[in-house]
C-alpha cells in the first residue's frame, strides 16, 4: 500500500489542505455568528460544540493524515478517547448521582 | 551505534521513531486537556445561579486569532508538502510564516490579557454587582491587579469611581443575564450604565480585576489559556529552531529532516486543535 | 450460621453493634472474608505442596509444560461467580438501601451535623420540626453557618454543646452532614456508618439506632493537625431520658440558636 | 552462537567511542539505557531508605506517644528545630512524615526503581535492542525526576514543612494549610509527571519499533509486556493529575477556587475567595491516577517474579497468553475503576453500583494471573535461591493484599473498613512484601548482570527470611486493627479513641486497649525488618568488589539479556541478535541442555 506520499500525491493534497483551509475560516465565521443568534441556551452549546467537533475532524483527519494512519496509532488513539470520555462522563454522572432524602427536595 | 528506524520506517509498524514518540506523546496532552475540560464542564454544572459570567470576552479579537492560527496550520502543513516536494525554499518561506503567525497569536492574546487585568467587577453589600473600569484616587491611570485587601489597607482612600460596561450581546449568555442588570433595585442602572458612579469603600463587598482568582471562570480561562499559550511557545520554539540552524540537517539527511517538520507539525496541529474547541467553550457559551 | 458468625466477629475484634443495618454489614463482611479464607488456605496448601514436592533435590528433571489440563479455568470461573453473586444479590441491593431508602422525616429524628476544625456541630430542629433557614448570603465569621435569625422556624431549633449528640433508640435517624471548613468524615463504628463531610455540599445519610449506649465518633479523614483528636459522643438514649434531655435543651433555645460559641 | 554474522571490528569502534565521551558523559549525562537504570535504581533505593526512615519514626511516635524518638530525636531537633522539640514528634511533623512517606514510597521510590530503573536496565536488553529509541528524551527524564526529587527532599527544611495533607492531598485542607510545604509538593510533582510521561513515551515507541528480528509480540518476555502496560498507565492517568496539580497550584499561589467552595471558612473566617469550586473534583482526578498508580506499582513487580519463577523451575510459564491478556485487561480496566476510594464521599446506588462491579472485573485478571503463576510451580524443578525466595514469597503476599481488597470493593462493607488500619494493611500487603520483595528479587536476580559478580546467597537468604518474618509481624496485626475500627493518620496511634470511660455508666468506650498495645509490637516489628536491612547493604555495596565472579548467564536463563557479554558494554549486543523461539523454552524434550536460548535456531 502506497502510504499517499508520492510526488503526485502531495500536490493533489495540497489542493485539499486549500480546501480544508476555506472550509476552517468558515467554520469560525459561523459560530460566532450563530452564537449571536438566539437558538435557547442548549441549543448555542450544541450547534457550537457541532461546529468545533467538525473543524477538529478536519484537522486531525487531514492535516495530520488521520484517515490514513497505521493501525498502532489508531490503536492508541482509540484508548485515549475511551479513556478520555470515561474521564469526563463518569465525573458528571457522579456529580448528579448523589443520595437524596425522597420527596424533601435536599 | 545508531538507533534504527530514525528516518526510514520500521516494515512492520510501517512508523518511523519519531512519529510514534509524537502521537504517544498527543495522546497524553488530550488527557491533559481532556482533564481541563472536565474540570470545566464540573465547575459550570456545579456553579450557582447566576455565577458564571458570560459574554465578558472580546469576540472580535478571539476572533481574529483563530483566523491566525488556523492560517499557520495551513502554512505549517505547506511546509511539509513543500519538502516533500523537494522545494526547500518555499519550505522555508511557510516555516517563516507559520512563526511570524506563532507570534502575532501571542501578542494579540497578551494584549487579551492585560485587558482583562484593569477590568474589574465590584460587589457591593447589597448584593449589586457592576463590572467596568475603575478609578481609585491616587492612582495614575487603570489599575493593574487591585483588590479588596489592598484596597483596605489603602487609609487615605475613601471612595473609587467606575465606568460601568455596556450590555453583553452574545445570544448564548441570555440564559442567565449579567447581574448587574439583574437587581431590581436599581431601576435606572441600566440606561445610565455608561456614566461613571462613585462608589463607597464601606458598600464594597469584594473586588476583583479578571484575573483568576475572579471567579471559577476566570479561572480555567486563564488556566486554560496560558497552558494553551505555552504550547504554543513551545511549538514556536522549536520551529524555529527547525527554521534556522535545524535546517541544516536537509543536506546530510532530507528524509529525517522532513519527518521532523512533519513532526513538529502534528504537535502544531493538535495545539491548534485545543484552540478550536477553547474559542467557543470560553467566549462564545 | 449466625453463632458462626458471632464467633468469627469476636475474633476480628469487630465493635459493638448498635444498628439496624449494622448486622447486614457484618454478615456480608463476613461471607467475604470466607470466599476470601477458603481462597487463600486452598492455594496456600497448594503452594506449600508444590514448594515441598517439586524442588529440585526431589524433581532433578523439570517438566517443560507442567500441568496440561485446564481445570484452573473452572477454578476462576467459580471465583467470578461467587463475586457477581454478592455484588449482585447484597453488595448493591443493600447500598442502595442505605442510600435511597430514606424513613419519613416526620417519624424520625432528623439532626444537622456540621463538622468543623475540630469538632462537630448539631442542630435539631426543634418542636416545629423545621430548622431555621440558611442563606449562603448570611454566612460570616460570627454565623458561619448562615442561619437567619429573623427566621421563625428557627427560634425553636436546638443547638446542644458541641461533640454531644444524642438521640432515642429505635427509631430512626436521619442526619444532614456537612462541614465548615476541610473534608472530615462522620465515623461511628458500633452503628457501621462513615459519611465524609464535605464542605459546600450537604449529604444526608440514616441509620436505625436498636442499643442504647454512648459511642465514640471518629473522624475518619484526615483535617488537621488535630485530626486525632476530633472525637465526639453519640449517646443512644431510651425515649424518656431522650424525651427529659431534649426539654432541658428547649428551654435555652431561642438564646442559643442564633448564636455560636 | 553459529548462526550469528560476526561484528567484532564493529565491536572496537564503539567501545573507542565509550572512551571519548569522558567521566561526565559515561556516567552523569549519560544517554545509555543502562546507566540511566542505574542512576535511577540508586537514586530511588535511597529514598526507598529514606521513605522507611520517615515511617520508622512515625511508627515510634504511634506505640509511644509523646516519648522522646531513641537515637535519632536529639538529631531531628536539631535539624528541624520546634516541630520536634525535646525529640518528640509533633503532630504537625506526624503529618508531614505521613504525607511524604506516601508520596515518597509511591512516586520516588518504587515507581522509579520498578519501571524506570528495572524498565530502563532490562528491556532494551530483552527486545534485543542496542538502547532506547530517544536516548537524550531518557537523559531528560531522569533529570526532570531528579529535580523533583531535590525540591520534594528540599521541602523539609523549609519553615513549616513540607505538605502535610496525606499523599491524596485532598482540597480544601490541602489548599488552606498556610505554611509554602504544599506548593513545593505540587511543583514537584509536576516535575515528577513530566519525568514519567517522557519515560513512558519512550518505553513504548521503543518496544513497539526497537524489537530485534524475529522478536514477535508474543515471543516478549512477560516482564516487556508488564512494563509495556504499566508504560500506557503512566502515560494516560497521569496528565489528569497534571492537571489537578496545576489546579491547586493556581488555587494556592493566585487564590483561584478550583476545589473551594462557596461559603468555605479558614481559621474561622470567611474564606476571601470567589468559591464555587468542589472539593471532589479534585478526589476525581486524583484517583483517575491513583487507581492506575497501584497497578504501575504491581505489575513491573509481577513482571519480575514471572522471570524468576520461569527460570528457577526450569520451566514455562503456565498460560503465557492469558498472562499477556491479564495485563492487558488490568491495564484497561484501572482507568475506570477509581471511584472505589470515594464510596463514603456521598455517592448515589447508579454510580456506586458502576464502580463496585468494575472493581470486581478487574480482580479477575489478577486472580487470573496469580494462578497462572501458581501452577507454573507444577512439574518444576524449584532452584530455592534468594531471588526465588523474594519471588515465591511475592505470591502469598499480593494474594492475602488483593484478597483483603475485595471486602473494600464493596462499597456496603467499606462502609466499616473505610479509612481504618485494614486499608493500610491491604495496601501494603500487596507493596511492601509484595512489590518491594519482587524488587529485592529483581536486584538478586540481574544484578551478576549488571556487575559481573554475584550478591552473597547466604546473607541474601538471612535478609529474606529476617524481613519475612518482620513484615508479617507487622502488617498482619493491622487488619485485626482495621476490623476493630482504628483509623489510619492518627498522630497518637488512636490512643484518643480507646477506652475511654463513661462518666455515668463506667462502660468502656471506644477501641479496646488490646488493639492499641499491637502498635507496640508493630514497631518493634518495623525496627526488626530496619536491622534485616543491613545485610543487604552491605551485601551489596561489598558484591561489587568482592562478589564471585560470574560468567555471562550465570541463572542459566534463556532470554536476550543473557546473550550479552557482562556488563553489556554501550550498544549492548557484540553480535547479530534474531529471535527464533518464545521466552521460556526450559527443559525442552530433546533439547541438550536444560534451557534453549531465544537465539537459538529452531531447526536441530
Ligand atoms: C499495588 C497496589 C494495589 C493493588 C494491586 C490493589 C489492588 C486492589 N485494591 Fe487497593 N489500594 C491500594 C493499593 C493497591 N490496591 C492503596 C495504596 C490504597 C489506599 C489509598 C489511600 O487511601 O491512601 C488502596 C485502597 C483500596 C480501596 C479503597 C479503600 C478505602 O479507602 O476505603 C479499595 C476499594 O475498593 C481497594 C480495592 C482493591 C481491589 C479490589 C484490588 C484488586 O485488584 C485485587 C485483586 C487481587 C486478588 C483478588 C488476589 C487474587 C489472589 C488469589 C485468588 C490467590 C490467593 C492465593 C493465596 C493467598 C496463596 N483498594
Ligand atoms: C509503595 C508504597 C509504600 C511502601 C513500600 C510502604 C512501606 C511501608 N509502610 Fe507505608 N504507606 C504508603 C505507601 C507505602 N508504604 C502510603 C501511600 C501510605 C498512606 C500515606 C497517607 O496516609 O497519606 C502509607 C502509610 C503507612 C502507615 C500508616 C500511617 C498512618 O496512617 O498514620 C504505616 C504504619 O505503620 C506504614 C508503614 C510502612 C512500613 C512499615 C513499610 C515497610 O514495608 C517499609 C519497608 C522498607 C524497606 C524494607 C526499605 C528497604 C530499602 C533499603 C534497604 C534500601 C537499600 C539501599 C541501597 C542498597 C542503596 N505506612
Ligand atoms: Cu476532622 Cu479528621
Ligand atoms: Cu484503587
Amino acid at each position: 500500500m502506497g502510504d499517499g506520499h508520492s510526488k503526485e500525491d502531495i500536490k493533489k493534497h495540497v489542493k485539499l489542505y486549500i480546501g480544508i483551509f476555506i472550509a476552517l475560516l468558515v467554520g469560525t465565521v459561523v459560530t460566532v455568528l450563530a452564537a449571536y443568534v438566539d437558538l435557547g441556551h442548549k441549543m448555542n452549546i450544541a450547534l457550537a460544540l457541532l461546529i468545533a467537533s467538525v473543524k477538529a475532524f478536519l484537522v486531525a483527519g487531514f492535516f495530520m493524515h488521520l484517515t490514513s494512519e497505521k493501525k498502532t496509532i489508531y490503536t492508541i488513539l482509540a484508548c485515549t478517547v475511551v479513556f478520555f470520555i470515561g474521564l469526563m462522563a463518569l465525573t458528571v454522572i457522579a456529580h448528579f448521582d448523589v443520595p437524596t432524602i425522597a420527596g424533601s427536595g435536599h | 551505534m545508531e538507533v534504527p528506524y530514525t528516518s526510514k520506517p520500521r516494515p512492520d509498524t510501517g512508523l518511523y521513531n519519531a512519529k510514534v514518540g509524537i502521537w504517544l506523546f498527543l495522546a497524553s496532552e488530550v488527557m491533559l486537556f481532556g482533564a481541563l475540560f472536565s474540570s470545566y464542564i464540573l465547575l459550570r454544572v456545579n456553579a450557582l445561579e447566576g455565577t458564571w459570567p458570560h459574554g465578558l470576552l472580546n469576540i472580535p479579537i478571539g476572533t481574529f486569532n483563530t483566523a491566525v492560527l488556523i492560517t499557520s496550520s495551513i502554512t505549517v502543513v505547506m511546509a511539509w508538502a513543500s519538502l516533500k516536494l523537494g522545494q526547500f525554499n518555499r519550505f522555508k518561506i511557510y516555516q517563516g510564516i507559520t512563526i511570524l503567525c506563532a507570534l502575532a497569536f501571542m501578542v494579540i492574546k497578551s494584549v487579551e490579557y492585560k485587558d482583562k487585568f484593569t477590568h474589574y467587577q465590584v460587589w457591593l453589600k447589597d448584593g449589586e454587582t457592576i463590572r467596568g473600569h475603575i478609578e481609585v484616587p491616587g492612582i495614575e491611570g487603570k489599575p493593574w491587579f487591585m483588590t479588596h485587601k489592598k484596597l483596605e489597607a489603602m487609609e487615605a482612600v475613601d471612595h473609587i469611581t467606575i465606568h460601568p460596561d455596556p450590555k453583553p450581546h452574545v445570544a448564548s449568555a441570555g440564559g442567565e443575564a449579567p447581574e448587574a442588570h439583574k437587581s431590581e433595585n436599581h431601576g435606572g442602572a441600566e440606561e445610565h450604565a455608561h456614566e461613571p458612579r462613585r462608589i463607597e469603600k464601606a458598600d464594597i463587598k469584594r473586588l476583583s480585576a479578571f484575573v483568576p482568582a475572579h471567579s471559577t471562570y476566570f479561572a480555567i480561562y486563564f488556566t486554560l489559556t496560558a497552558l494553551h499559550a505555552l504550547h504554543v511557545m513551545g511549538g514556536a520554539l522549536v520551529m524555529a529552531y527547525l527554521w534556522g540552524p535545524g535546517s541544516k540537517m536537509w543536506k546530510t539527511d532530507p528524509e529525517r529532516f522532513t519527518n521532523r517538520i512533519e513532526v513538529s507539525g502534528l504537535f502544531w496541529h493538535f495545539v491548534d486543535l485545543v484552540w478550536i474547541f477553547l474559542f467557543p467553550v470560553l467566549y462564545l457559551l | 450460621m449466625t453463632e458462626l458468625v458471632a464467633t468469627i466477629k469476636k475474633f476480628l475484634f469487630m465493635p459493638v453493634l448498635a444498628s439496624e443495618h449494622g448486622s447486614d454489614v457484618d454478615h456480608f463482611i463476613i461471607y467475604v472474608h470466607l470466599l476470601m479464607g477458603v481462597l487463600f488456605v486452598g492455594w496456600f496448601s497448594y503452594f506449600l505442596y508444590t514448594l515441598f514436592r517439586f524442588s529440585a533435590k526431589k524433581n532433578p528433571k523439570a517438566d517443560h509444560l507442567g500441568v496440561k489440563s485446564h481445570a484452573s479455568s473452572y477454578l476462576e470461573v467459580v471465583v467470578a461467580m461467587v463475586e457477581i453473586a454478592l455484588l449482585v444479590g447484597f453488595a448493591i441491593p443493600l447500598w442502595a438501601k442505605v442510600v435511597d431508602e430514606f424513613p419519613k422525616e416526620s417519624e424520625s429524628t432528623v439532626i444537622r451535623i456540621t463538622a468543623q476544625q475540630f469538632a462537630w456541630n448539631s442542630r435539631y430542629p426543634g418542636k416545629d420540626g423545621v430548622f431555621g433557614k440558611q442563606d449562603i448570603k448570611l454566612v460570616d465569621g460570627s454565623n458561619p453557618m448562615g442561619y437567619d435569625p429573623q427566621d421563625a422556624a428557627g427560634k425553636d431549633d436546638i443547638v446542644p454543646p458541641l461533640n454531644d449528640i444524642n438521640v432515642p433508640v429505635n427509631k430512626p435517624v436521619i442526619i444532614q452532614l456537612t462541614s465548615l471548613d476541610v473534608i472530615h468524615s462522620l465515623s461511628i463504628h458500633p452503628f457501621r456508618i462513615c459519611q465524609d463531610a464535605i464542605p459546600g455540599q450537604k449529604i444526608p445519610l440514616h441509620f436505625l439506632p436498636n442499643k442504647e449506649g454512648r459511642f465514640m465518633i471518629t473522624c475518619a479523614q484526615l483535617c488537621g493537625n488535630s485530626h486525632y483528636f476530633m472525637r465526639g459522643y453519640f449517646t443512644v438514649l431510651s425515649q424518656e431520658a431522650y424525651d427529659k434531655w431534649m426539654g432541658e435543651k428547649s428551654a435555652s433555645a431561642g438564646a442559643a440558636a442564633g448564636s455560636f460559641e | 552462537m553459529q548462526h550469528t554474522t560476526q561484528t567484532a571490528p564493529h565491536e572496537t569502534s564503539h567501545a573507542h567511542e565509550h572512551h571519548d565521551l569522558g567521566f561526565w558523559r559515561t556516567y552523569v549525562f549519560s544517554t545509555d539505557h543502562k546507566v540511566i537504570g542505574i542512576q535511577y535504581a540508586v537514586t530511588s533505593l535511597a529514598f526507598l531508605f529514606f521513605g522507611f526512615c520517615l515511617m520508622l519514626m512515625m511508627r515510634w511516635q504511634i506505640a509511644y506517644p509523646g516519648q522522646q524518638i531513641p537515637v535519632f530525636g536529639k538529631l531531628l531537633e536539631a535539624i528541624l528545630g520546634e516541630t520536634a522539640k525535646g525529640g518528640v514528634m509533633s503532630p504537625d511533623l506526624y503529618n508531614v512524615f505521613g504525607a511524604m512517606h506516601g508520596t515518597i514510597m509511591v512516586f520516588l521510590a518504587v515507581v522509579p526503581l520498578a519501571f524506570a530503573g528495572f524498565g530502563n536496565y532490562v528491556v532494551p536488553l530483552q527486545i534485543g535492542a542496542i538502547d532506547m529509541t530517544f536516548p537524550r528524551l531518557n537523559m531528560a527524564s531522569y533529570w526532570t525526576f531528579f529535580l523533583g526529587c531535590v525540591i520534594m527532599f528540599f521541602s523539609f527544611f523549609i519553615p513549616g514543612g513540607a505538605a502535610q495533607a496525606g499523599w491524596t492531598s485532598y482540597s480544601p485542607l490541602a489548599t488552606t494549610i498556610p505554611t509554602d510545604g504544599q506548593t513545593y509538593w505540587l511543583i514537584g510533582m509536576v516535575l515528577l509527571i513530566t519525568s514519567s510521561l517522557l519515560g513512558a513515551v519512550n518505553f513504548i515507541a521503543t518496544i513497539i519499533q526497537l524489537r530485534a528480528p524475529g522478536m514477535t509480540w508474543m515471543r516478549l518476555p512477560f516482564f516487556v509486556w508488564a512494563q509495556f502496560v504499566t508504560a500506557f498507565l503512566l502515560l494516560l492517568a497521569f496528565p489528569p493529575l497534571e492537571a489537578a496539580g496545576i489546579m491547586q497550584l493556581m488555587d494556592r499561589v493566585f487564590h483561584t477556587s478550583f476545589f473551594l467552595p462557596t461559603g468555605l471558612m479558614v481559621g474561622g473566617q470567611v474564606a476571601d475567595i470567589s468559591g464555587g469550586g468542589s472539593p471532589l473534583l479534585w478526589q476525581h482526578l486524583f484517583w483517575f491516577l491513583a487507581h492506575p498508580e497501584v497497578y504501575v506499582l504491581i505489575l513491573p513487580a509481577i513482571g519480575i517474579v514471572s522471570e524468576i519463577i520461569a527460570c528457577n523451575t526450569r520451566k514455562t510459564l503456565w498460560g503465557y497468553r492469558s498472562l499477556v491478556y491479564s495485563a492487558l485487561a488490568i491495564g484497561f480496566i484501572a482507568f475506570i475503576v477509581w471511584a472505589h476510594h470515594m464510596y463514603l464521599t456521598g455517592m448515589g446506588t447508579k454510580i456506586s453500583a458502576f464502580f463496585q462491579t468494575t472493581t470486581m472485573i478487574i480482580s479477575i485478571p489478577s486472580v487470573i494471573i496469580l494462578t497462572c503463576l501458581f501452577i507454573t510451580l507444577w512439574g518444576g524443578s524449584i532452584r530455592f535461591n534468594t531471588p526465588m525466595l523474594f519471588a515465591l514469597a511475592f505470591l502469598p503476599m499480593f494474594g492475602l493484599g488483593g484478597l483483603t481488597g475485595l471486602p473494600l470493593g464493596f462499597s456496603f462493607a467499606d462502609l466499616h473498613l473505610h479509612d481504618t488500619y485494614y486499608v493500610i494493611a491491604h495496601f501494603h500487603y500487596i507493596v511492601a512484601p509484595g512489590t518491594i520483595f519482587a524488587l529485592f528479587a529483581g536486584v538478586y536476580y540481574w544484578y551478576p548482570k549488571a556487575t559481573g559478580r554475584m550478591m552473597n546467597e547466604f546473607w541474601g537468604k538471612v535478609h529474606f527470611w529476617v524481613s519475612f518474618i518482620a513484615m508479617n509481624l507487622i502488617f498482619q496485626p493491622m487488619f485485626a486493627q482495621g476490623m476493630a475500627g482504628m483509623h489510619r493518620r492518627m498522630y497518637d496511634g488512636g490512643a484518643t479513641y480507646s477506652g475511654v470511660l463513661d462518666p455515668e455508666t463506667g462502660d468502656v468506650v471506644g477501641l479496646p486497649g488490646f488493639i492499641i498495645s499491637l502498635n507496640k509490637g508493630i514497631t518493634h516489628a518495623a525496627m526488626l525488618l530496619a536491622l534485616a536491612q543491613l545485610p543487604f547493604i552491605i551485601n551489596f555495596f561489598y558484591s561489587m568488589f568482592k562478589g564471585k565472579k560470574v560468567d555471562d548467564n550465570p541463572w542459566k536463563a534463556t532470554t536476550l539479556e543473557w546473550q550479552t557479554p557482562t556488563p553489556p558494554p554501550h550498544g549492548n549486543f557484540d553480535k547479530h541478535i534474531e529471535v527464533y523461539r518464545g521466552p521460556y523454552d526450559y527443559s525442552l524434550p530433546g533439547a541438550k541442555d536444560d534451557f534453549t536460548p531465544q537465539t537459538e535456531p529452531s531447526h536441530k
